[in-house]
């Protein structure tokens, strides 16, 4: 690509089960500070800031007026993505290709703890058909867990291991708010969710923010000397009603991927990426995503894990961080899988390194069973 | 200056929900005559259901309505063992995307009279309708196995 | 580097109070259609769909995500954007950076708002002030006090009469009279208007905006793609987008500092050699939240001199035949769906710029017109489109 | 097919319903205690352009730098900014219902040792001589006597101070 786009600066808070010691945009404020003292910018430097929030997670509405009010926005501008962070950094990566601007603030933060997540995803079912049932993204997950281990023969113990790797990752992770050694007979032994959904095969109750700077070729040399840079990025929507889909594919995952990597030069994902951070809220949608990012052939999720494919030692780490199953918010997930790939790129992972690390993946989803994809590819 | 302060705060609002004419159509018949229909799209050749005005696919207006069998096959289903507010029916029950015959897209509905242990992808059921309508989903109280 | 982008389809429903035939995507769906038909493409052609509402209106979660049985983003890019009152023009800026950084040759947005859903109308926008600090206490004097003061001070700063926002309500309504997507078109007499009720003085009733069930939508194509198809673009010549801390709304703007509207238009009027505005800008469509704020907002954007507006009101200059035309369409006091208000704004002026606005079609000749956006916490965005690329 | 047109379109009634905890942060959570102990409105300051802000906040707008650790107090007295007679009262979000409003005037308030643009407040204004009001008068806040919370409604209203 000719006009290059490099992320110089990431910063995440500790993911945490409840911060009520903290505004929602006080979060917004300390990640952001601190990319601003990594790379000696100050306020007059940000030519935009993009955040990303959710006025239904936030009980606020417009919530971004105090986000960009303590974001320095006076007289300066400031944009709100309400989807997930990947979306926002896509976001501002396009604002910079499109030559309007040099240096973007890009913030996610929220807090899961402020309200019953599962009431405020009640809302995003269509009030005329389904909303009444009471259903909320668990149970459309556990439909689509379900579905998906049904035609592929996806086991249970597939799903678990998944955990039982994010916990153990998730010990080298200091921002990760869930980490330890942890058996598959722990999981499957843990209260039923939504089945097939157990209590540890789901994500927990997070808050937290993550903060990226990302600016254009020519400024990236003189803020860090280990620029990131964006190589692909591709997003995609499935169809709104579960009924729609075919629930044990994610062809909007696929598709969504199949941009990023063309527009990467990637052919064969799992041999040219080095590390991959993926959004899985569920044990069974890291098996599921593998299969959409093409890491493995349909229906071979459950194969890719138990043959220690993604694990720290194998082909290709899939989240080293512990991902979303270690703690981390929704709307905040696909913004902090970019900066822990980010933080892989620049070697500065620490015990959570995967040595090497030229190429990574970072993919963030919102919407019932994942309806909107979005897959980042980032190298050195 | 640490001192943690939260305040709980309640937040209500009331809505009221268009369904629009094709709606107004589908659960009119749903609820005077227990009839289910979907909508067939010109252009892809689906059978969509729940009917809506337009292919979410080529967006192709929809006009023509199909009278759908009550009954179908469990396509997938979950059983929920947590409890929310706006759940109408205590857990545990489940909930099932069910294919009615001569539909190409599914519902979700709840599944009842049966043993949740005995659910089975693939599972023929039947609507169950409520006995007088109200005019929304849940003239179908739930699906039940054949 | 940077692409040109074009306006190459513009759509917009017939805006009422009250949609009872059509759910909100059907709505939705009715602008995108607009939009396709009028750029005489089909959803197969778009790459990307964006969209924007304000979710409090509906009370619904991720309103984009239901909004694809509408839009036709199945299997598309997209996402969505929102900010409040400026939702409509952040989206179309949006639609403009997507293309123009190269990525994108044909995009779509859509933006609506379907205010019949709420029991209440505007009011879950309540959730809108911080919890600690002004929410208790927004009866009466949240925006609508705002819009009054601006009143009392612009008739004291300026020597303007009440007869003066009478004659801009007027000139609204003549306008959305000859517009037959405009939602109040209500024939009004100068009698008419000084009868309306005293919200608070001087802001009457009907200098408010209405609630608004209504969508609109935009197509957005690269230069390659738009100079190769059958409907005239309306180039993206620049924008600006300029913020203000939420003390700005409520304690009003310090003496020494300039509003977040003279700001905006400061740097967009420098950035693109603009010295003569009434000269080099044939026409505005401008989001004014209230009668008064026309008079306000158009000296803030230097329309007219400062205290001059009245003047140019006075002489007819803000009509559809005058030297200035402002808001032809009618306007936000007109028409007001919250979430694509600031879209339509952005519609009209590409209308105005193609001479395809029919009825109130502006008499002057439009190269160049400016669209605005405000919501938030008192924040502008300005977009500015041209006829002709140069 | 039925093919007549229904001439009453259905709706699907619907309430939403949450419950927020919203976290005051250790910048409001001073000032909430302040309020709730001592009657007292404090403010903090930018280090960098020493403007105060009101309500306390972890930054300053203008330098997005952090605010420092430094309180000043204001008010709770101040200068009528606005004051508007309540016409149709709001729905309360709490509720979902009208709000009971425990005055019938609404007004801005400039609290003492606060520059306008750098913060102020809305509240209620409890009126015995209505054509006595004028903007820039003085008004001073009743507080409540029991059962502070530390929010805004602890002061019941404001009255203006007549000369």
């Amino acid at each position: 690509m000719a006009d290059r786009v490099a992320i110089v600066a990431v910063a995440q808070t500790k993911y945490e089960e409840a911060r009520p010691d903290r505004r929602v945009f006080e979060l917004a404020f300390e990640v952001a500070e601190r990319v601003l003292e990594q790379t000696g910018l100050n306020n007059d430097d940000l030519d935009i800031r993009v955040t990303c929030s959710q006025d239904h997670l936030d009980g606020m509405g417009i919530s971004d007026v105090p986000v960009s009010e303590v974001l320095g926005a006076q007289y300066g501008a400031e944009e709100k993505i309400a989807s997930d962070g990947a979306m926002a950094a896509r976001y501002a990566f396009i604002q910079i290709l499109s030559g309007h601007y040099d240096v973007v603030l890009v913030v996610a933060q929220c807090k899961e703890s402020k309200v019953d997540q599962n009431l405020v995803a009640n809302l995003a079912f269509d009030p005329i058909y389904h909303r009444y049932l009471g259903l909320d993204f668990l149970s459309a997950a556990a439909m689509q867990a379900n579905r998906y281990m049904h035609q592929h023969g996806i086991t249970p113990e597939q799903c678990a291991r998944v955990v039982v790797k994010s916990l153990k990752n998730a010990k080298n992770n200091p921002y990760a708010q869930r980490a330890m050694d942890i058996s598959v007979e722990d999981i499957l032994r843990s209260p039923v969710l939504a089945y097939p959904i157990r209590q540890l095969d789901a994500k927990p109750v997070s808050d937290g923010a993550c903060a990226m700077i990302l600016v254009r070729e020519d400024r990236a040399k003189r803020l860090t000397d280990k620029p990131v840079w964006i190589k692909g990025v591709g997003s995609c929507y499935d169809a709104f009603y579960l009924g729609d889909r075919e629930l044990a594919d994610c062809d909007s995952l696929a598709a969504a991927a199949k941009r990023a990597y063309q527009m990467a030069g990637i052919t064969e994902p799992l041999k040219e990426i080095d590390v991959a951070e993926i959004s899985a809220e569920y044990s069974y949608q890291e098996l599921l995503w593998s299969e959409g990012l093409g890491f493995c052939d349909p229906g071979e999720g459950g194969r890719l894990i138990e043959r220690g494919v993604t694990g720290m030692d194998g082909e290709l780490p899939l989240n080293p961080s512990g991902g979303l199953l270690s703690g981390c918010p929704t709307h905040v997930a696909g913004l902090s899988r970019i900066a822990e790939a980010v933080l892989q790129l620049r070697g500065e992972a620490g015990a959570r390194q995967v040595p090497g690390a030229k190429t990574a993946l970072a993919h963030g989803f919102v919407g019932p069973c994942g309806q909107l994809q979005c897959v980042m590819i980032l190298g050195k | 200056m640490e001192e943690k302060m939260v305040f709980d705060e309640p937040y209500v609002a009331h809505y009221q929900y268009s369904v629009g004419a094709v709606g107004t159509k589908f659960f009119t018949e749903l609820r005077d005559n227990k009839k289910i229909l979907g909508m067939r799209c010109p252009a892809c050749h689906l059978v969509y259901f729940p009917p809506r005005a337009t292919c979410h696919r080529c967006l192709a207006k929809l006009d023509e309505w199909v009278e759908l069998s009550d009954e179908g096959t469990l396509i997938t289903y979950t059983v929920v063992h947590y409890s929310e507010p706006v759940q109408p029916q205590e857990p545990p029950f489940a909930y099932g995307l069910i294919r009615l015959d001569g539909a190409d897209t599914c519902i979700c509905h709840f599944l009842g009279e049966v043993d949740p242990e005995s659910i089975n992808i693939g599972m023929r059921v039947k609507a169950v309708f409520r006995e007088k309508g109200e005019g929304n989903m849940l003239d179908i109280r739930y699906f039940k196995p054949l | 580097m940077a692409k040109r982008a074009a306006i190459v389809g513009v759509g917009q429903t017939y805006h009422k109070s009250r949609r009872p035939d059509v759910t909100q995507v059907e709505l939705i769906n009715e602008a995108v259609k607009a939009a396709l038909d009028d750029a005489q493409l089909t959803i197969k052609d778009i790459e990307c769909v964006l969209f924007g509402n304000m979710e409090e209106c509906e009370g619904s979660f991720l309103t984009d995500c239901w909004a694809t049985l509408g839009t036709g983003a199945y299997m598309k890019e997209g996402c969505k954007i929102y900010t409040g009152g400026t939702t409509g023009t952040t989206a179309a800026i949006a639609a403009a950076q997507h293309v123009a950084s190269g990525l994108f040759d044909t995009v779509l947005v859509a933006a609506y708002e379907k205010q019949d859903e709420s029991v209440y109308g505007m009011e879950p926008l309540g959730l809108v002030p911080d919890p600690l600090w002004r929410r208790r206490f927004r009866s009466g004097a949240g925006a609508a006090s705002w819009f009054a003061r601006v009143g009392t001070t612009y008739m004291a700063e300026t020597g303007a009469t009440e007869e003066h926002a009478a004659m801009v309500r007027l000139k609204a309504d003549r306008c959305a009279c000859r517009n037959p997507h405009a939602h109040l078109r209500l024939n009004l007499t100068m009698e008419a208007v000084l009868k309306s009720p005293f919200l608070l003085y001087p802001l009457r009733l009907l200098y408010l905006c209405p609630t608004t069930s209504g969508a609109c939508a935009l197509v957005v194509a690269s230069e390659e793609r738009a100079k190769r198809m059958a409907q005239k673009p309306v180039w993206f010549k620049d924008w600006v987008i300029v913020h203000y801390e939420i003390e700005g709304f409520e304690g009003f703007f310090p003496e020494g500092r300039i509003t977040s509207h003279e700001q905006a238009a400061n740097i967009l009027y420098s950035r693109n050699g603009i010295t003569n505005v009434r000269r080099d800008i044939q026409m505005a469509e401008i989001y004014e939240p209230a009668t008064w704020a026309e008079l306000q907002f158009s000296e803030w954007f230097h329309f007219a001199e400062k205290g001059g507006m009245w003047r140019m009101v006075e002489r007819g200059a803000t009509d559809i035949e005058g030297e200035f035309p402002i808001n032809p369409s009618g306007g936000v006091t007109c028409t007001n769906p919250i979430g694509c208000t600031a879209m339509i704004r952005v519609a009209e002026a590409a209308l105005q710029i193609r001479g395809d606005a029919g009825e109130h079609q502006v008499t002057r000749d439009v190269k160049t017109a400016v669209a605005t956006g405000f919501g938030g916490s008192f924040w502008t965005e300005m977009v500015l489109l041209t006829k002709s690329l140069d | 097919m039925n093919q007549k047109v229904p001439d009453q379109y259905i709706k699907i009634p619907h309430t939403v319903r949450l419950l927020y905890r919203y976290a005051a942060g250790p910048y409001m959570a001073r000032f909430c205690k302040e309020l709730r102990e001592n009657k007292r409105l404090v403010a903090n300051r930018c280090p960098r352009c020493r403007r105060i802000l009101f309500p306390p906040r972890i930054s300053c707008p203008d330098c997005m730098v952090r605010a420092a650790d430094e309180w000043v107090e204001v008010g709770p007295g101040g200068t009528l900014l606005f004051f508007a007679e309540l016409g149709r009262p709001g729905i309360d979000t709490r509720t979902g219902e009208v709000q009971e409003l425990p005055a019938s005037y609404a007004c801005l308030i400039q609290p003492d040792g606060v520059l306008i643009g750098q913060g102020c407040f809305s509240h209620w204004l409890k009126v015995e001589n209505p054509e006595k009001l004028r903007e820039g008068m003085r008004v001073e806040p009743v507080f409540k006597e029991e059962r502070r919370l530390g929010t805004l409604e602890d002061i019941l209203y404001y009255v203006p101070v007549e000369e």
